[in-house]
């Protein structure tokens, strides 16, 4: 039986891991889901240091969580950040299936293990030992008994990087489109053909998630980012900054004798508010 | 001497071979080879009866086999011919009463252009009939027995344009063929009893066989004559034969087919000496024909009908006195043979009263005729005469013997048997009192027919009055002749075997008891008929006579119970064969397409679902491996 | 506490990776909870290797991260390419190859 | 080694139908004639070649005579061993007399038609047809040469491709909705056969297990010498696999529901072949097959089979009543003969099964001749239901008395061959099982009545509007008919010469399977012959 220190450590890794991956599961965002996994390997890392394979534990951090999730993560940012899964099932009775199964699936394990009655765990110090530490004896065992299944892991590896190069590049074979395409191409759709007006313009925020204002002083979303967009990041127009903004127009238009103009009522901000939220709906319900 | 035998068969054979293949060449003179063969034949059979007259009575039955027919193993069928005395009778009736009837045809048959194939026909029924009655085993003699019956069907059908014939046909045929179904289980009872069918082996063996045998060979051989002879379970197409034409009425449906029945019983006396129920089952069957044919004459009013009814009672009278054992073989052969004559001489008479009305058959439309044809009415008179059992003519001598038989039968089964057959003999003499009277007394109820002009009856030429005197000769004189010194009874006694009936009336009571009762008749239906003029539409008469016109129900019941059962059954097959078995296979075929239909659905190409049935496959291969350590 | 509880761990990760599999949509998402039941064998091996007292079991749960990886590089590469014919990562969207 | 007759008379035929599919397709009469003389000639040169065996064939010589071994697939024991009994002739015979008449019935039906456009529709069909024929006529004939069960197995099944061909391409002229349900009754057709066929199959091969030979005399010899013996469930098994594929083919009462689709759908003609020749091959298979490789399971089920074939005599004869379509009345009532075919066979008693054999040559020719007279005159009215007939026979006497008389053989008159070989069959029944007897004889009646109905029906009464124009016979039909009828004379007058044939065969077979005939009580033949049967 082990030390009540590893008990304690044990359990609050355990607790740390069952939490990261049913953040995991249930997270929309995809971003969250991989950082919530990235959790879960931390903790399992350190549970492999606390059952003595030290190597394996930082393996598993600098390596595993290191690169692999790094991996996710870099994928998530290309495919789309802003592709949350929608809460409606499309498959019939999928759901219901799987949690039953997984149920299922946990009982099963469950009693299989505990109909093994371990009991006595010799632990690994004394190999540890024996090799002059976890590393060597790793090494010894890779290079002698399992030098084949090194060697075709190797092989494995390299054929992987060569699939991922095949299946994701692609010739270029239609020409590059020319600008002078592009804007034809552009008033054929009859999308947004004058450039998009730049954010950030009156003189308090010029940051990129402030959107910029038209002629009628509303804001145009589309000077945001996109991204920082469908992420809700666009920053509201606040009721104060607008009064702040009507006195420093009309010091100005008193100041050049012109007669001082209405003030903006709260009607359009109403319209900057919805707009974020309804953005948010309308991805969901892709 | 006894190689002639084939040769009465081969000569008409020959004839209805050549008529029917012979083709358009034989048209003019083909009625005349008909005729001359039958009269061939008769010159046969005559040969043969003289030279059997002059051989002593132990051995005048000659046996010629001519080939093995079906060989296999037990099973022994040679095509051979026995002629003893009682097939002799037989040949000479079929031979004398057929050639008379080819001569009377070809005067009626003139104006029909088919009168090749109907004389092909009736040459092809010679041969039938005169093998029937040669035969020397049961299974030949079915031969000849279902070739009658084919014979019977071609010739009733002969006028096929007209549906009724057809069916009638057919029916005669289907009827007959029942009877047959009895006869050929006879033959297996016997083969499976005796290893044989041959009549010689079987007769001599009879006695060791069991009652319940004997018996149930009995009542099958009577099955098959009330096929044959129109007795009561079969008698339902007799009526309807009468569409063939009248030549074919009188020849088969008078004289010699339906007398086949008879002829079996006869020929088959051993077995049914040794089976008491047998017998009786005859009686019985004699005895209600006797009296259903009766009723039903008195109340036909088609000419042909009526001769119809009385044959099948005449019939009844022979197989009443077969049915009797020993004592009644020999009067039922004679009488037989006596209305063999006078039947065939009515029904030609009818004929030519037929021919001279326009083919009028209606009773109703004829009245005063024996002025216009003299020679029809004398012939037709003596052949009535002769049917009501008239002291001194043929069917006096005949019918009396009977009707003394059936009292000698003893008992009280005697006495029922014997006040069936006087009131049978009352009952004849009325309708034929009735139809005398209709036809050739009281005034004219002529009727223009179809196209307008009306009859002119006249005497029919020398062709066909011929064989009617010759007939009417032979009703007159042949009952006496046999009765001299009881010389038929001592011709057929050998092979019948004869015992005197000790009845308990004296012959003298019987005989005035007879009268009595013909007079009796006679003067009940001059009361009706001759007295009153007999009105053109017939009245309603009462419940027995509207049911008689029926047939008493006959082909009601059959109607009932064979044909719409029948056809119920058919259809509930059919559908059952439609919906069942051809249900079933086709069932089949979509329960599978239905299924492969379902089972293509689970592949719906979502990757998760996938993934759930591999789950669900792990999941099951965790839990066997679980039980497989926990078991 | 009887390093068992580690196997306990182990079930009860792969479970949950196994679920997430099923239930999620998003291609990626579908591919960590991949990741995640591997993450839960390899916890499973290094307790084996911990009960045995040799180090087989880490050796064999050095060639399952390589064998993830190298799944995880390949399986990336298919969403991506199936991001750019489909424009939606969804995984269910992928559902032309059936009867 | 002799002449190999048997595989030259099987071998005939088969290059007969390759030559004529060879042959350049016709272009205009005169051609298409030559192509249908081509296999004509070679159905006459079979005809000959089955009279030789039948002419060197000693009834009381050796059980299989004319023998022929080579080894095919040593491996397996199987052999392709030919031999013909007493019955293999007689079959042969018909075969090798039906199949010319069959051709000449069918002498227009495979013309092209000239659709209305006036072009001749592809016209390599005539001679497919003729040619179709012939290969169906050497596997027949092969069939039932062959001695062992694997070869006979193989031909067994082969017979059905050409024979759905037939039925599915050369149905009745009219287009449309009748190629539809032709095509639903070739592939009933298949497909129940096949079924049969892998049932069989399957006992073939538990055959094989215990035997590890398929040459049938070596099995029988094995059988009877003790040195082989089945245990009684395998037996039953493999008995019950046999004859359920023969059952299916020979149609027994219920798996016959292809026949009336298979016979209603294709020509008069290729009808014909199918029931006169090609079922025959079942009931010819129970005979050789099921009763001298299973004598003792044979003895087990007869009774149960006896009581399906009576079902099935009554069955088929009542359908009969009711059809309205000329061609499935000839089915069904087929259907009631085969039932007194296998009645005869499993009352396993002598006279039965000489019956039995007598009757499958007697249903062949009456058969023959009564349908292809049915075929003339649907061929001048191009439709099949009776109700569009009447009074014929004022209009075509001489069509309406081979009809007639060929109907009068179908319901067994006495005198015509059907009578001798129904009466052996009854008699047979009845001498084991008397009440089966009694109801089949029941049977006879209704024969008559089916018959005689559909004559009525078509042929008197007066003309119905539209068969006015119905021709008589030519000459070509005439020489078709005329024989056939001949035949059933001289069958039914002096059968005496099949019967000797036939008998030996029987015999063998019966002792073999240690069954003799019931003794009659009273021993009184006193002819010729010794009493009872053996």
């Amino acid at each position: 039986m082990t030390s009540t220190g590893e008990a304690v450590q044990f359990w609050v890794l355990a607790v740390i891991a069952v939490g990261g991956a049913l953040g995991m599961v249930l997270c929309r965002k995809a971003v969250h889901s991989a950082l919530c996994l990235a959790g879960t390997m931390i903790a399992l890392a350190i549970c492999y240091m606390a059952e003595g394979a030290v190597f394996l534990g930082i393996v598993q951090i600098v390596v595993y969580t290191g690169a692999i999730m790094m991996l996710f993560l870099f994928v998530v940012m290309l495919v789309g950040v802003s592709s949350a899964d929608s809460v409606k099932e499309a498959l019939k009775g999928q759901r219901v299936a799987a949690v039953l199964g997984g149920i299922g699936m946990g009982v099963l394990l469950c009693a299989g293990i505990a109909n093994a009655h371990l009991r006595n765990f010799t632990g690994v110090g004394a190999a540890n030992q024996a090799s002059g530490g976890n590393v060597p004896g790793l090494a010894r065992l890779i290079f002698t008994q399992y030098v084949w299944a090194f060697e075709v892991t190797g092989a494995l590896l390299i054929t992987a990087a060569v699939g991922a190069m095949v299946l994701t590049h692609r010739e270029a074979t239609e020409v590059r489109q020319s600008q002078r395409e592009l804007a034809e191409q552009r008033v054929r759709l009859g999308t947004q053909v004058t450039p998009l007006p730049a954010p950030g313009v009156y003189a308090r925020h010029n940051a990129v998630d402030a959107p910029g204002l038209l002629p009628d002083g509303t804001p145009a979303e589309i000077s945001v980012n996109p991204t920082l967009r469908q992420r809700g990041q666009m920053r509201r127009l606040g009721s104060d900054v607008l009064r702040r903004m009507g006195e420093l127009e009309s010091g100005a238009a008193h100041w050049l004798g012109r007669k001082t103009p209405k003030p903006r009522t709260g009607g359009e901000l109403a319209h900057v508010e919805r707009t974020g939220e309804e953005q948010q709906r309308e991805v969901e319900s892709k | 001497m006894d190689n002639l035998i084939p040769v009465l068969v081969a000569v008409p054979l020959l004839g209805a071979a050549l008529l029917l293949c012979g083709g358009r060449r034989l048209d003019r003179v083909g009625h005349w080879l008909g005729t001359l063969l039958a009269f061939a034949s008769f010159g046969v059979g005559l040969a043969l009866f003289f030279s059997m007259l002059g051989r002593s009575t132990a051995d005048r039955p000659v046996h010629v086999t001519l080939y093995t027919w079906i060989p296999v193993n037990g099973f022994q069928a040679d095509v051979g011919f026995q002629l003893d005395q009682l097939s002799m009778t037989f040949v000479l009736l079929i031979t004398g009463v057929g050639s008379l009837i080819h001569l009377y045809s070809v005067g009626y048959m003139a104006h029909d252009q088919k009168r090749r194939r109907f004389f092909g026909y009736l040459n092809l029924f010679l041969a039938a009939m005169l093998l029937l009655v040669l035969a020397d085993n049961y299974l030949l003699l079915y031969v000849g027995w279902e070739g009658v019956g084919l014979a019977s069907y071609l010739l009733i059908g002969f006028w096929q344009h007209k549906p009724s014939a057809a069916t009638a046909a057919k029916k005669a045929f289907l009827v007959n063929r029942v009877g047959d179904v009895g006869l050929s289980i006879a033959v297996m009872l016997m083969f499976t009893t005796f290893g044989t069918f041959a009549f010689t082996p079987v007769f001599a063996h009879a006695s060791q066989a069991t009652q319940a045998t004997l018996t149930g060979i009995g009542l099958m051989l009577l099955l098959a004559a009330c096929g044959k002879s129109a007795q009561v379970p079969l008698q339902s197409w007799l009526g309807d034969a009468m569409e063939g034409p009248t030549p074919v009425s009188a020849l088969i449906h008078a004289a010699t087919m339906v007398t086949a029945g008879v002829y079996l019983i006869t020929r088959s006396s051993a077995i049914f000496n040794l089976a008491p129920t047998a017998q009786l089952a005859t009686v019985v069957v004699g005895a209600v024909t006797l009296l259903f044919g009766a009723i039903v004459g008195c109340a036909k009013d088609d000419i042909k009908k009526a001769l119809a009814g009385s044959t099948m009672s005449q019939i009844g009278y022979m197989v009443l006195a077969a049915g009797l054992g020993p004592i009644g073989y020999v009067f039922a052969i004679m009488h037989l043979v006596t209305h063999g004559f006078f039947k065939a001489g009515l029904f030609l008479g009818a004929g030519s009263v037929m021919h001279g009305m326009n083919d009028e058959v209606d009773m109703r439309k004829y009245g005063g005729l024996r002025k216009y044809m003299p020679l029809t009415f004398v012939t037709f008179g003596l052949g009535y005469l002769a049917i009501i059992g008239f002291p001194g003519l043929s069917g006096f001598f005949s019918k009396d013997k009977i009707i003394e038989a059936a009292f000698g039968h003893g008992g009280t089964e005697g006495w029922i048997l014997g006040t069936c057959t006087l009131v049978g003999a009352a009952v004849t003499a009325f309708y034929m009192t009735r139809v005398m009277l209709m036809t050739f007394f009281g005034e004219k109820r002529w009727v223009p027919d179809a196209d307008g002009h009306d009859p002119h009856p006249h005497e029919s030429p020398a062709v066909m009055g011929a064989p009617m005197v010759i007939l009417a000769f032979g009703s007159v004189f042949l009952g006496g002749l046999f009765s001299i010194n009881s010389s038929f009874v001592h011709w057929l006694s050998p092979v019948t075997g004869y015992q005197e009936g000790h009845s308990p009336l004296s012959t003298t009571t019987v005989t005035v008891c007879t009268t009595v009762v013909l007079l009796l008749g006679v003067g009940v239906a001059w009361m009706m008929y001759g007295r009153r003029p007999v009105p053109a539409v017939p009245p309603l008469g009462s419940l027995l006579t509207r049911a008689a016109r029926r047939d008493l129900l006959q082909d009601d019941f059959n109607h009932v119970v064979l044909v719409s059962g029948g056809s119920h059954l058919t259809r509930f097959l059919v559908y059952l064969e439609g919906k069942g078995l051809d249900g079933l296979v086709n069932g089949i075929a979509a329960l599978i397409g239905g299924t492969s239909g379902r089972v293509r659905k689970v592949q719906n190409g979502y990757v998760r679902s996938y993934a759930l049935s591999m789950f669900g496959g792990a999941l099951v291969l965790a839990a066997t491996t679980l039980l497989m350590r926990a078991v | 506490m009887n390093p068992v509880n580690y196997l306990y761990l182990a079930a009860l990760l792969f479970t949950i990776g196994a679920v997430g599999v099923l239930v999620r949509r998003n291609a990626i998402v579908l591919f960590m909870c991949v990741e995640l039941m591997l993450n839960a064998c390899n916890l499973a091996l290094v307790t084996f290797s911990r009960l045995h007292g040799n180090l087989d079991g880490q050796i064999i749960a050095f060639f399952t991260m390589v064998v993830a990886a190298a799944e995880v590089v390949v399986g990336l590469a298919i969403i991506v390419s199936v991001f750019r014919t489909r424009h939606s990562a969804s995984v269910d969207d992928t559902n032309l190859m059936k009867l | 080694m002799s002449f190999p007759i048997l595989t030259v008379a099987a071998a005939l035929p088969a290059v007969g139908a390759v030559l004529t599919a060879a042959l350049p397709p016709a272009t205009n009469t005169r051609s298409r004639d030559r192509n249908k003389v081509v296999p004509l000639l070679f159905s006459l040169g079979t005809l000959v070649l089955a009279c030789v065996v039948a002419a060197r064939f000693q009834p009381h010589g050796a059980r299989y005579q004319m023998t022929e071994h080579h080894s095919w697939i040593p491996q397996f024991g199987i052999s392709y061993s030919l031999g013909v009994d007493g019955l293999g002739v007689v079959l042969i015979l018909l075969t090798g007399v039906l199949v010319p008449f069959v051709m000449l019935a069918s002498w227009h039906d495979a013309d092209p038609v000239v659709d209305d456009s006036g072009t001749f529709e592809r016209n390599r069909r005539t001679q497919g047809f003729f040619a179709l024929i012939l290969a169906v006529e050497a596997m027949v004939v092969i069939a039932f040469e062959a001695t062992d069960v694997f070869l006979f197995y193989v031909f067994f099944e082969a017979m059905l491709i050409p024979m759905y061909f037939l039925i599915g391409g050369f149905g009745d002229r009219t287009k449309g909705e009748d190629a539809r349900q032709r095509s639903y009754a070739a592939v009933k057709f298949l497909l129940y056969n096949l079924l049969g066929g892998l049932v069989m199959l399957a006992a073939v091969i538990g055959l094989y297990t215990i035997t590890h030979t398929f040459d049938l005399v070596s099995i029988t010899t094995a059988l009877q010498n003790g040195s082989l013996h089945f245990s009684s469930t395998a037996e039953n098994a493999l008995f019950l696999g046999f004859m359920f594929a023969f059952a299916v083919k020979a149609p027994l009462w219920p798996l016959h529901t292809w026949l009336p689709n298979a016979m209603g759908e294709a020509t008069p003609g290729v009808a014909v072949l199918i029931t006169a020749v090609v079922d025959k091959v079942g009931t010819f298979a129970m005979l050789r097959f099921c009763l001298q490789l299973f004598p003792q399971a044979s003895k087990t089920f007869a009774p149960a089979i006896l009581v399906l074939s009576v079902i099935g005599i009554l069955y088929g004869a009542l359908l009969a009543v009711g059809q309205k379509d000329i061609k499935r009345l000839v089915a069904y009532a087929s259907i009631s003969h085969f039932g007194f075919i296998i009645l005869g066979i499993f009352a396993l008693t002598s006279q039965g099964q000489s019956g039995a054999e007598l009757y499958m040559v007697n249903h062949g020719v009456s058969t023959a001749a009564w349908l292809l007279v049915a075929g003339f005159l649907m061929s001048r009215r191009g439709s099949r239901l009776i109700s569009d007939y009447g009074g014929v026979q004022k209009v075509a006497p001489v069509l309406a008395g081979t009809f007639l008389v060929g109907g009068l053989a179908i319901l067994s008159l006495p005198g015509l061959g059907p009578f001798v070989s129904e009466f052996l069959v009854l008699v047979g029944t009845f001498e084991r099982y008397p009440a089966l007897g009694i109801v089949a004889t029941a049977g006879i009646v209704l024969a008559a009545l089916y018959v005689l109905v559909l004559y009525q029906r078509t042929m008197t009464g007066p003309v119905k509007p539209g068969n006015e124009g119905v021709g008589d016979l030519k000459a070509r039909e005439l020489v078709v008919v005329a024989p056939l009828i001949a035949l059933l004379l001289v069958l039914g007058v002096y059968p005496k010469p099949v019967a000797d044939i036939v008998n030996p065969s029987v015999n063998q077979t019966l002792s073999q399977m240690g069954q003799s005939d019931p003794a009659p009580h009273i021993n009184a033949a006193t002819t010729t012959t010794t009493g009872g049967g053996q």
